[in-house]
């Protein structure tokens, strides 16, 4: 019998399609297209302890199979979020993951300390942010600087899975995936974007506002299918995979390469029906097979 | 909130109109009955190399006909694509999105202003109005540019054409043009489009006219519905904190005297 | 009067347009659609001390806007190039840099001592060939072995200016930038492919036989603008940009971005005149504009 | 050597022919005239999404008419976009590439088989060497994936047409087909392309037989000229280590006895 529940840290998703942060909002928007309850879960945008206007306008270009953006965390903050759209996405049949971002540890310990009060089933911790108090490099870049934020968040935040969301502007994700685990991450998700940027010969100036951007979409996918099987080989938590997925076999490629669930992102904006679409093209196919999807993590065969 | 749709439209015309400017005309089965005019269209380019959806907005629609009427530049590479197309194909659109213009009850006489390409945000406005008066200014910068002037003849009182070269119609700008001819015209509002340029011109020269001034703002997009807050736009409202809206479903069509330029 | 000549560590080029390694062979196969010598530089396959067989088929992948390749450096070896391919390019018209390959420090100071009695204008340093002797980690990967190596390659071939060919697969590439300019570098050229995978989801196995390969092509120019500005803050001496060019406009960018010239890899497969079309295109542009392309080199204008 | 030449073709024809199998007619207003059979044309996609060009052999070509015919099937993104497009629509093609195949002085019979989509090379070798007696063998999976019997019946002397599961011709793989009637047939050469197994099987049923067995290689590849290595096979010839040769140049037309398989 055909199965395409997939269960992370004792959360069960009804499908292993995710929507990725900053993409879907907090699912309002697109429930207007579709039920988002068609989902297995749903990635908040990133929550900061205070609002957080963001950054100037351009915020988004794009790019040869895919685009650059940077939004610089615009969110009305966390309090507001437990006001309204928690309660809002609680009332819903599909998994939330609460996306908390911040620039200093003690941001993320705040931020932590509430979401563990949430009705939020998961946290995602976006630690692609500079650390303000020290040099401005982001939290995951180094290995410790990886570990000591997500054993902070885990301890601020004990009600609550916690997934680290890596950073692919590293030589090593394999590392930064054992220091989150060592940190005690109940999870990992991968990859985040990558670091571009995007020039206007004419103006010849760059096209975003904030000069850099992180490139995401379907350009990204051999990165990160690469970066999803080098962190299976590495830790024994589950992967969750993200980097351009736009249709059900990039889903069983990621699944194959060690991902036990994937998120959906710049798609989204390419079809707003997409992740949907994704989850049910993913069901039928399982069923054809009549095979749990499950079985699929990690079966990559390496040639030799 | 309303559902949305994403809806499959058949290209019906695609027609140079102008230097680098087309025409194109988009024929639903499914046409929403709902379209306002300064609302946009979110169209997907079927070259796979574009993944971001272009925001362009609705020149014109005809309900029964089941068309909205498309005026592009080409200024890019998806633009570009866009102008390759030929009748028959069908392209993803989704729409209507945005607020649109919505004039108050007292507006009778309407004076409609377009800048270069920001004229196309104005046939539609008489569409979904037909009530009002309207008194239309349309500036280009030269002969070669001028577009929707027959347009805006059908549906005007009266109807100013400038280039800032004065290769054709009135030479100047077109802001000055109307700021002359405010006085006599007493409109009830001012709905404008073009560049921010202009906009910041606008402010000035009819500064002396106590007059509401609604703009329609551009913004590079990414969903277009409202989710991932990429094309922001700054506001001050009065006694609020100046801060981001966006600009795909607070906006594009906001009051001038808010819009932080 | 307008001007397309650039100068790299004294070594002067008719126009700023190099084809990459790899993608050009010694330039034999190209000169049957046209000449050559219609090309600022030519960047030879990546020569080894020793012949060299590669890797077993398949080398190549397709991705979105990019392509996956893991040939293994398979080439004649340095001797059969001397006596036949370095004399072939010394009678054309056109800059000729040797691209230089070791897996050992020795191996790298061996061919560079070869090539220094060689008829070619410049060397290029891949350094992104694992280290046998050091755990297999490329060399470079960390700015103590970029520098170790290029100081070693330039002591072993003092008479031919070096230039070092930086990995995008590091946290911070300005670091080896630097390295590279400490270890006496004269020129650096980046970025050389951003490590990935393809997946045959059918049978589970990755499409390239040595599993991981190099992505290149369109999708990664963004990286790789991004880059070579980084670097062109970095260091005094020139950058050879590279990464997805396929237009004249393409260079504008990353000549605005610091780049001094460029290599054009990828597209040579997808259009066989790639690399001549942009020569000619360049050559047009300075021309319509009038100006020295020497004056756009680093003059991006950041957003604040 | 030659100069070489990227040529624009326009589709003529594009039809489905079998099962997930196309014809593609391409004309070419400065045709090449030195086209062998077993060479090929590295077809560039007009989606930019798909930067590679993709290889196909020259099913058959016709100097006087200035057309080649590729025979594809559809197996991924790329073919599937190539068998969307329509008649009029033009390709890039770099053609003809690759040795193809040069039947030696003495050879008056030749076998010609193929194997499933390998049928394709087939036809222009008659085309290119219409002096030869051709004794053809074509196998196929099944009924629903047979294609060019009839182009083949009008050059072959004799032809057998075979299926795996014997839903049409005669039932079981070509090769014990062709080896069963080696002994009376007895030709100076067998051509054959398919699948990587069937070289494999057809060495080992020949082997009986002192007959020089010429195949037709396919690889993945980049450039197709020669200069980036990616499509390599390894060969072993006679006195010589085990090397790579480049299919592209090299290739695609090979002695079996060489190819490592």
């Amino acid at each position: 019998m055909s199965n395409l529940k997939v269960n992370i840290a004792g959360v069960e998703f009804k499908n292993p399609i995710i929507t990725a942060s900053g993409t879907f909002g907090f699912g309002r928007e697109y429930d207007r297209f579709y039920n988002i309850e068609e989902l297995g879960g749903i990635c908040t945008k990133g929550l900061t302890i205070k609002p957080k206007l963001g950054n100037p306008p351009p915020r988004i270009a794009e790019s040869y199979g895919g685009m650059l953006n940077s939004v610089g965390l615009q969110n009305p903050g966390v309090d507001h979020y437990l006001q309204k759209d928690d309660l809002y996405l609680a009332k819903r049949d599909v998994v939330v993951i609460a996306n908390v971002a911040g620039s200093t540890l003690d941001d993320y310990i705040a931020i932590a300390e509430k979401i563990n009060g949430s009705k939020s089933d998961m946290v995602e911790l976006n630690i692609s942010c500079p650390n303000v108090k020290e040099g401005g490099m982001a939290f995951g870049v180094l290995p410790q600087s990886v570990e000591r934020v997500t054993s902070a968040v885990k301890k601020a935040c004990p009600n609550k899975p916690i997934i680290t969301k890596l950073s692919p502007n590293v030589a090593c994700i394999a590392d930064n995936a054992k220091a989150a685990e060592a940190g005690g991450a109940d999870a990992i998700s991968l990859i985040n974007t990558l670091s571009g940027m995007a020039v206007n010969y004419k103006t010849r100036k760059p096209i975003l506002f904030n000069n850099n951007g992180g490139m995401s979409g379907p350009c990204v996918k051999p990165v990160a299918l690469k970066m999803v099987w080098d962190c299976y080989n590495a830790v024994k938590i589950p992967i969750i995979g993200l980097g351009g997925i736009t249709s059900y076999t990039d889903v069983l490629e990621f699944m194959i390469c060690g991902a036990r669930a994937v998120q959906v992102g710049t798609y989204n904006f390419n079809n707003p029906y997409g992740a949907r679409d994704i989850a049910k093209d993913l069901a039928t196919y399982v069923e054809e097979n009549n095979m749990d999807i499950n079985d699929l993590v990690g079966t990559l065969i390496l040639n030799k | 909130m309303a559902s949305l749709k994403d809806r499959i439209g058949v290209i019906k015309l695609n027609q140079k109109v102008a230097k680098d400017i087309y025409k194109m005309v988009l024929q639903f089965d499914d046409m929403p009955d709902d379209i306002k005019g300064g609302q946009f269209a979110h169209v997907k380019l079927n070259d796979k190399s574009h993944i971001l959806r272009r925001p362009f907005c609705i020149c014109d629609y005809d309900i029964s006909a089941k068309t909205i009427t498309l005026c592009y530049a080409v200024v890019g590479d998806g633009t570009k694509v866009l102008s390759s197309y030929e009748v028959g194909e069908k392209l993803q659109v989704m729409l209507p999105l945005g607020n649109g213009f919505t004039p108050d009850k007292n507006v009778k006489k309407v004076v409609l202003l377009g800048g270069g390409m920001g004229s196309a945000v104005l046939p539609a406005i008489p569409t979904s109005n037909p009530e009002l008066e309207y008194y239309t200014y349309l500036g280009f910068a030269n002969k070669e540019k001028v577009v929707l002037e027959e347009e805006m003849a059908k549906v005007s009182k009266q109807l100013t054409v400038a280039t800032d070269d004065g290769s054709y119609g009135k030479k100047g700008f077109v802001t000055n043009i109307l700021a002359e001819d405010m006085a006599k015209l007493k409109p009830d509002v001012v709905f404008c489009c073009g560049p921010e340029v202009m906009y910041k011109a606008l402010k000035k020269a009819l500064e002396p006219f106590d007059v509401p001034i609604i703009v329609s703002l551009e913004a590079r997009m990414g969903c277009g519905i409202g989710a991932c807050l990429v094309c922001n736009c700054k506001v001050k409202r009065a006694g609020e904190e100046e801060t981001y809206v966006r600009v795909c479903v607070e906006g594009p069509v906001m009051k001038l005297s808010e819009v932080v330029l």
